[in-house]
């Protein structure tokens, strides 16, 4: 049986390529919408960019080294 | 006559009269007792005021106050009720809808409380009945948690109580209204308030309760207890600074242990106290903007969480599996729910187009008014997690991910109804915020949409979501339980309580004089002297009688003649 | 006619008795005594009427007057008790037609019916008569008759009971005896109230403190304070059933009533209680017969023998009261006296019931007694709670006065110890209530059923007395005040 | 009628429907109606004399002079008149509930249960009415008796281990403490009458007044201060109608209004709040509400679990009264009732499972809510007003008593009651999860239906006066007001 289009790799090689012209276009948009920050960080170019992804990759890391620290198995209150 | 009844009422009425009646009349009263409320609440015309008011317990308490912070909740309370009933219309036992029905009511009674004595009576209540829905889960897990979810809303219920009695033997008045926490009643007043909001260190009853209800029961837990705590915190503590700090660590709590969750349905709850985290924020900012902002973001969150729960509920329907571990692909078969799930997804995230954007943009925006660069950097930082925990990861664990073999249909219509009710809800809001906007407390200002918000809105969502398909191999599924604070009661407090009963038992049979066994060789040294054949009781020759005789004559004599 | 009361007190029971042995035919002894009793607590209630208001009454028998002939002399608490000797008798004896003739052979029983006058005769005189010596006279009538009424016990061992009693009882007679001839020797008087005027001035006097030595230990032995009391238990157990509830109500009471007239009247409160160490030694007794009795009765397996026990207990609670030395511990005392024959008389009526119905009053064949014998046992469940001193029951009131006194004395334990020993009472009582109401009667035994109306009317005169001397006062508490107050010389 | 005479026949009136009872032991149509009679008449009787109270009579009559100085005294007030109104409102739904239960079970010597049913509410009528306290202990010791025949009236041998139990608590307790107070009292002040504001006035030794307080909070050993709570577990053994009119309503309730009583006219509530020793048996009361609602956890036999439920929540009163303060006393004389009316629909619901399923642990009651929905709803309300939430009664009584709490400045009594009020739940709601929410172990058909008709219908009432209790709170609080003068 043929597999659904979305889950082919064809499509994901697709969809990754979109994805990052996507990313790029919304970067580049700053070039032509300027944006007033409160703050003179936020005025920065690709703010949102460069924020979202770093604080994202925190987050993450941050969350694996608690999880080692307070993850159980999830039998562990029965 | 009729303008007068708390509006609350019809749904609890409804509550009551639920068991009592056969399906098809179950059916329509479920889904018509919450569009009469609502024409209860804006069908009256009246505006604002107290509407009556009676003696009790030796107050003067009025149940009715129509407010526009109360008629905003009241009114999503009632679309959620509606949305929640038509999901359930068919799942739900006549005891689960009549507990959800008396969960909703009593929240809209709270909301339109004039006093803090009916605020709190229907506060209570509200735990009564959201308990009874967690029970209809009717697993053993729901038991145990349904029970430590009473357990902790009874607490969070007697400190507000306390605070209560405290603030109104202070003031002399029951009125509700802004106060200050100044002082150790209104503290335990906020505290009462932000237990039920789900505030850490008590916010781990959301995820251990929640997902062990049905899953039509999750959908109307994920709108009421924490958002009525909202109204009141919005109402009583507006501008109250550590409010702040109370919301972004929540924030922060929700998408750290989100990300570690396996459990679907436990990501969403997270995600709860995530998302009630920036109401709460918003409140503490306290400017008209930052309320409304709130406010809004409170009725927002209230439809979409609504709707990814259906969404995660449908799965859990069809499939009966709610661990991401077992899930996976089910885009598939099940089109509808995902992409109600999606819409429901990019609106948590706050998309451009949708309700959470129109409504998280206040709060942001109020801080960066405010010139609280941390706490605009620390919410922006949010946002972006907020996609990373909710928006991509549970759509993606649940509907993509890799190919579980699963393939279950969508689910029966009503459930179908309810998801594209509330998928068209959260666009609609998205798009013409004004009506929301009409809504809210304070006159709103506010433009969402300038081109530089949702540039750069759309770049911290896009990358976010690079970085979780970058960092995904950090984030496979394990097949855990993380801990929190609930260790206490789930496993400290029973042991505690085990080894005191057991001391108990050996304490309370030394109070009364020992074991049995000593008491009864106390006994048996008694009946050694004064038992028939004892020393004291035995009947003695009449020579060694008489010779006692003369020992005491003479200690007689003695005695006198010393 | 009224004025010649005091004699008749005395000589009409003296005159019964011989005419029970002449008109021994059928049912006439018991007759004859049963009119005699009533008689004298007719006479009994008069002179108590008549002293009521405080007056006395002195009485010169055969008009001899004192100091020369033998005085009676009539105060409120003479003619209490008096009334207290006369109403037990008249109570008791309604009974023991019944009961006597199920005990005692037919043919003893205008022996019986004639030794019991003699007993009401000579408690009578111990009560009435104010002279010391006539006293003594008194006291081997009523202690000789005595010794023969127990030796009718059924039991072979009523026997070896009645020697025992004999011997403490003349060895109590005599020292009394010895005491009397030394004051005697000192004063030249016998008359009490002469006495009382001649003694103070002699109140060094190594005669007259071993006087009161003799005199005090010779009537502890009578009345049974603890340890003298080891005659009592067999004496009580193996008498028969009447004999045990009139002795058991009435004579230890009459030895205690001695006691307290030559206390307080003869030797005078001051020499007692000042000179004499008397309220030490009798707290120190009494606290530990009270104690040691009501344990020992816990454990007796023979419900009469546990009252027995339970009597020596309350003598303690009587004598205890006196130690205190105030107006209070003395009405105490005196009440007691009164509630405690009442309630006594009662519990011991009961056991008359259970001995005809079942023949024994062993605690075993208690069981099922609940079912079985429903009145009698009602009574003994009311009676009991009058013996622990429940409130609305004769013994409340005497266990509330005792209290109250320790307390104006600041003897705080011994309060507390009268508590506590009340619920000994409570176990001992109970015990018996569990067994009656709880353990069925064994398989074989043969049926039984309450006594006829002839037992149990007159228990169940003592036992509503019981009831009614709880709630209506006036009588008992009131003449045990005023005779309180008297003998403290205060009226 | 005169309120005197209202009052005097609030007690003759049970007594002669007690003397009539016994005597209808061949007809039971005829004994259960004078039963109901007798309750009906006595209700209406305390209701009339309740009006008279709250119009400001204060009606005194003397029974018996027994004691110069101290009669046999009978008196009206507020408190003496809720509990009053208490006691014999629910004796009329504790007959009709009795009628089922009686039947239901096929008891033996049903006569005599529900003669010495009527002598024990005339005891209960004659503690609420007592005019000064010799009167009280003479009452309270006729309740303990006059309860001993049907706390033991299986008359067998756990029946009597229990009556043991449950007479030889009592009487130490009151013969070995509460009369020794009672004659302190007596001794110190010269009068034993119920006087506003205390008797004391003037006496200042701490230690005395500490003494006293000790000899009547354990003393009265039915209010179930521990130790002393050992005989409320052991007069389980009796037949569930007297577990509830008797051991959640008269009994405990007699002890727990003798402690209020006492601590309003014997010492007077200004008089002891000056007095320190007060601190030490708010922590007496505080540790026996903790410590029962634990032992509560974890009994699994229903009655008992609910037993030492009702220790927990009679210390509520205590400690309330010791608080020493109005909202205190009004607390605790509201607790009396919304107590009362709790607890007796949590024990008809357990004699009701009794006698449909012939259950009694609560391990036994998984799904027993689809064969018996009246009953364990009723159940659940009542566990509610235990808790003492909204919308019941149990929660204005908690409410009083926390703002006592608070006047008193208590945080560690405030804190205590947080705690009890978790327990409860701990204890209680597991047993309406486990009824409504736990698939029955036997599957196939129900082997039995809902309680008898008299069962339910006594539960409902106890369940609306539950409700009415909240909703009408407004009288009620301020009748409770006028023990301490209006507040």
């Amino acid at each position: 049986m043929e597999k659904h289009w979305l889950v082919r790799p064809k499509t994901i090689r697709l969809l990754w390529i979109v994805m990052l012209g996507v990313l790029a276009v919304t970067v580049l948009l700053q070039l032509g919408i300027e944006i007033h920050g409160e703050f003179h960080i936020d005025e920065t170019f690709g703010f949102g960019a460069w924020y979202g992804l770093g604080t994202c990759a925190v987050m993450v890391i941050g969350a694996k080294i608690l999880g080692a620290v307070i993850k159980r198995k999830d039998t562990y209150y029965d | 006559m009729i303008s007068g009844l708390p509006p609350g009422l019809i749904l609890i009425a409804g509550a009551v009269a639920i068991p009592f009646v056969g399906p098809t009349i179950r059916k329509g009263l479920v889904l018509a007792l919450p569009v009469l409320t609502l024409a209860l609440i804006w069908g009256t015309g009246i505006d604002a005021g107290t509407v009556w008011s009676a003696p009790f317990m030796g107050y003067a308490v009025s149940p009715v106050r129509y407010a526009p912070t109360g008629m905003l909740f009241a009114t999503v309370f009632s679309i959620m009720a509606f949305g929640g009933a038509l999901f359930a219309l068919r799942s739900a036992r006549p005891s689960e809808m009549a507990a959800a029905f008396l969960y909703a009511g009593s929240a809209i009674g709270v909301v339109f409380a004039g006093d803090l004595i009916t605020l709190f009576v229907f506060w209570e209540i509200m735990a009564i009945g959201s308990t009874m829905v967690v029970w209809n889960g009717s697993s053993d897990a729901a038991r145990r948690a349904g029970l430590r979810y009473a357990l902790i809303h009874f607490f969070g219920g007697i400190v507000l109580m306390i605070g209560l009695i405290g603030h109104i033997e202070a003031t002399g008045s029951i009125t509700f209204d802004v106060m200050q926490a100044d002082a150790w009643p209104r503290w335990l007043i906020l505290a009462g308030f932000l237990i039920n909001a789900g505030a850490w260190p008590l916010s781990s009853w959301i995820p251990d309760a929640y997902p062990e209800a049905s899953p039509a029961g999750m959908v109307f837990l994920s709108a009421f207890t924490t958002k009525t705590a909202v109204f009141v915190l919005l109402v009583g503590f507006p501008g109250t600074q550590a409010l702040i700090y109370v919301g972004l660590f929540m924030i922060f709590y929700g998408i750290i242990y989100a990300l570690l969750e396996n459990d679907m349905r436990r990501i969403l709850a997270y995600s709860i106290v995530n998302q009630v985290g920036f109401m709460v924020v918003g409140i503490g900012i306290g400017t008209e903007m930052a309320l409304n902002g709130a406010a809004a973001h409170a009725f927002a969150h209230i439809i979409y969480k609504g709707l990814l729960l259906m969404s995660a509920g449908s799965v859990l329907y069809m499939t009966g599996k709610r661990k991401c571990s077992d899930l996976g692909g089910l885009f598939q078969s099940m089109p509808i729910t995902a992409t109600c799930g999606i819409i429901g997804a990019l609106a948590i995230s706050a998309f451009p187009l949708t309700s959470g954007f129109i409504s998280k943009s206040m709060i942001n925006q109020s801080a960066a008014d405010q010139h609280m660069m941390v706490v605009w950097l620390l919410l922006t930082a949010a946002s972006a997690g907020v996609f990373l925990h909710a928006g991509i990861k549970f759509p993606w664990f649940v509907f993509f991910q890799k190919d579980s073999g699963l393939r279950p249909p969508d689910p029966p219509w009503n459930m179908r109804a309810a998801m594209i009710f509330f998928a068209a809800l959260c666009l609609l809001i998205g798009v013409f915020p004004q009506p929301l906007y009409a809504l809210l407390p304070a006159p709103v200002a506010f433009v969402p949409y300038t081109g530089a918000h949702v540039v750069g809105q759309l770049q911290l969502l896009l990358f976010s979501g690079l970085a979780f398909f970058l960092l995904l191999p950090l984030m496979k599924r394990t097949l855990t339980v993380s801990l929190d604070v609930d260790w206490l009661y789930r496993r400290a407090a029973p042991a505690v309580i085990a080894w005191i009963a057991r001391d108990l038992r050996e304490l309370s049979d030394g109070v009364l004089g020992g074991t049995r066994a000593q008491v009864g060789s106390i006994i048996d040294s008694m009946a050694h002297y004064h038992g028939p054949a004892g020393l004291l009781a035995r009947t003695l020759p009449t020579g060694r009688t008489v010779f006692w005789v003369l020992v005491i004559l003479a200690a007689f004599l003695v005695f006198n003649f010393s | 006619m009224i004025a010649q009361f005091p004699a008749l007190q005395v000589v009409i029971p003296l005159l019964g008795a011989p005419l029970c042995i002449i008109l021994r035919r059928g049912a006439l002894p018991w007759l004859i005594a049963l009119l005699v009793s009533w008689a004298a607590l007719a006479m009994a209630a008069t002179l108590l009427s008549q002293v009521a208001d405080g007056e006395i009454i002195s009485y010169a028998l055969g008009g001899w007057l004192a100091p020369l002939g033998i005085e009676y002399r009539i105060d409120t608490l003479n003619a209490f008790m008096l009334l207290l000797v006369a109403g037990t008798s008249s109570a008791v004896l309604p009974f023991a037609y019944k009961s006597v003739a199920k005990e005692i052979p037919q043919d003893r029983h205008y022996l019986f019916y004639s030794g019991f006058l003699l007993m009401l005769t000579g408690l009578l005189g111990m009560a009435i008569t104010g002279d010391a010596f006539n006293v003594f006279v008194f006291i081997e009538i009523s202690s000789l008759s005595s010794y023969a009424m127990i030796a009718m016990g059924r039991d072979r061992r009523a026997l070896s009971a009645a020697f025992t009693y004999l011997v403490m009882g003349t060895v109590g007679a005599t020292f009394f005896l010895i005491g009397v001839g030394l004051i005697y020797a000192v004063t030249g008087t016998l008359n009490m109230a002469d006495l009382a005027e001649r003694l103070p001035p002699l109140y060094q006097s190594r005669t007259v403190l071993a006087a009161f030595a003799f005199i005090s230990v010779g009537i502890l032995l009578k009345l049974a304070l603890f340890p003298l009391h080891l005659w009592l238990p067999n004496a009580y157990t193996y008498a028969p059933s009447v004999v045990t509830a009139f002795l058991a109500a009435t004579a230890t009471k009459v030895a205690i009533y001695l006691l307290l007239r030559f206390g307080y009247t003869v030797f005078g409160a001051e020499f007692v209680f000042n000179i004499v160490p008397a309220s030490e030694v009798l707290l120190t007794l009494a606290l530990a017969g009270v104690i040691i009795a009501s344990f020992v009765a816990i454990f007796q397996s023979d419900v009469k023998r546990l009252l027995a026990y339970s009597s020596v207990a309350q003598i303690g609670y009587i004598i205890l009261g006196i130690s205190y030395a105030n107006v209070t511990g003395l009405t105490a005392s005196i009440v007691h006296i009164f509630n405690h024959a009442v309630t006594k008389g009662a519990l011991f009526l009961v056991m008359g019931c259970v001995a005809y119905a079942a023949g024994a009053c062993r605690l075993e064949s208690f069981a099922g007694l609940g079912k079985r014998m429903p009145l009698t046992m009602a009574a003994f469940v009311i009676a009991g709670l009058s013996l622990i001193g429940v409130p609305l029951t004769a013994g409340f009131i005497s266990k509330w006065y005792l209290v109250l006194g320790a307390m104006e004395k600041g003897w705080w334990p011994v309060a507390a110890v009268i508590l506590a020993t009340s619920l000994l009472a409570a176990v001992y009582v109970w015990r018996v209530v569990e067994i009656a109401y709880f353990r069925d009667a064994p398989a074989d035994a043969p049926p039984l059923s309450d006594p006829p109306l002839a037992l149990l009317v007159p228990t169940w005169v003592l036992t509503g007395a019981c009831v009614y001397f709880g709630i209506e006062t006036s009588l008992s508490l009131g003449f045990a005040e005023q005779a309180a107050i008297q003998l403290m010389g205060g009226g | 009628m005169t309120p005197e005479t209202l009052m005097v026949l609030t007690l003759a009136v049970p007594l002669a429907g007690a003397a009539v009872i016994s005597l209808l032991d061949r007809s039971p149509n005829v004994r259960e109606a004078a039963t109901l009679l007798t309750a009906v008449v006595l209700f209406a009787l305390n209701i009339a004399l309740a009006a008279d109270v709250l119009a400001g009579a204060r009606p005194e009559f003397i029974l018996a002079d027994f004691i110069p100085g101290a009669p046999i005294l009978l008196g009206a007030e507020p408190l003496g008149v809720i509990f009053g109104l208490v006691a014999s409102g629910l004796w009329i739904v504790t007959s009709v509930y009795a009628i089922g239960y009686m039947r239901g079970k096929h008891e033996a010597k049903q006569t005599r249960f529900y003669t010495f049913f009527a002598i024990a509410l005339t005891s209960t009528m004659g503690v609420a009415y007592s005019g000064n306290l010799i009167s009280l202990f003479i009452f309270y010791e006729a309740l303990s008796l006059s309860t001993y025949p049907l706390v033991t009236h299986h008359n067998n041998d756990e029946a009597r281990k229990g009556g043991r139990t449950y007479l030889g608590v009592l009487l130490t307790t009151s013969i070995g403490f509460f009369l020794f107070g009672v004659l302190w009292v007596w001794h110190e002040a010269g009068t034993v009458a119920f006087t506003p504001g205390g008797v004391f006035s003037g006496q200042t030794d701490p230690v005395l007044i500490a003494a006293l307080l000790a000899l009547f909070v354990f003393g009265i050993g039915k209010a179930g201060v521990m130790p002393f709570h050992r005989w409320l577990p052991a007069a389980m053994v009796a037949p569930t109608p007297v577990s509830a009119l008797l051991h959640a309503v008269a009994v405990v309730k007699a002890g727990v209004f003798s402690i209020l009583k006492v601590t309003v006219y014997i010492f007077g509530v200004d008089f002891l709040a000056a007095t320190p020793s007060t601190g030490f048996f708010l922590w007496v009361a505080a540790a026996t509400i903790l410590i029962a609602s634990i032992i509560a956890l974890r009994q699994d036999n229903l009655k008992r679990r609910l037993a030492y439920s009702t220790v927990g929540q009679l210390s509520y009163i205590v400690l309330a009264a010791m608080l020493a303060n109005s909202a205190g006393i009004v607390g605790g004389a509201l607790h009396i009732a919304s107590h009362a009316f709790g607890k007796i629909t949590l024990f008809f619901c357990a004699g009701a499972i009794y006698v449909a399923a012939n259950k009694t642990t609560v391990s036994q009651l998984r799904g027993i809510g689809r064969s018996m929905p009246w009953t364990m709803t009723a159940f659940t309300i009542g566990a509610i007003s235990i808790i003492g939430l909204p919308p019941t009664g149990g929660f204005v009584s908690k409410w009083y008593i926390l703002l006592g709490v608070l006047q008193a400045e208590q945080p560690v009594m405030a804190g205590v009651l947080i705690v009890s009020t978790l327990l409860s739940a701990a204890y209680l709601l597991p047993v309406v999860y486990t009824a409504f929410f736990q698939a029955p172990e036997e599957t196939g058909p129900p082997t039995h239906g809902e309680a008898p008709r008299p069962i339910l219908l006594a539960l409902g009432a106890s369940v609306t006066l539950t409700f009415l209790m909240f909703f009408f709170s407004q009288p009620i609080v301020r009748f409770a007001s006028q023990i301490v003068g209006g507040i």
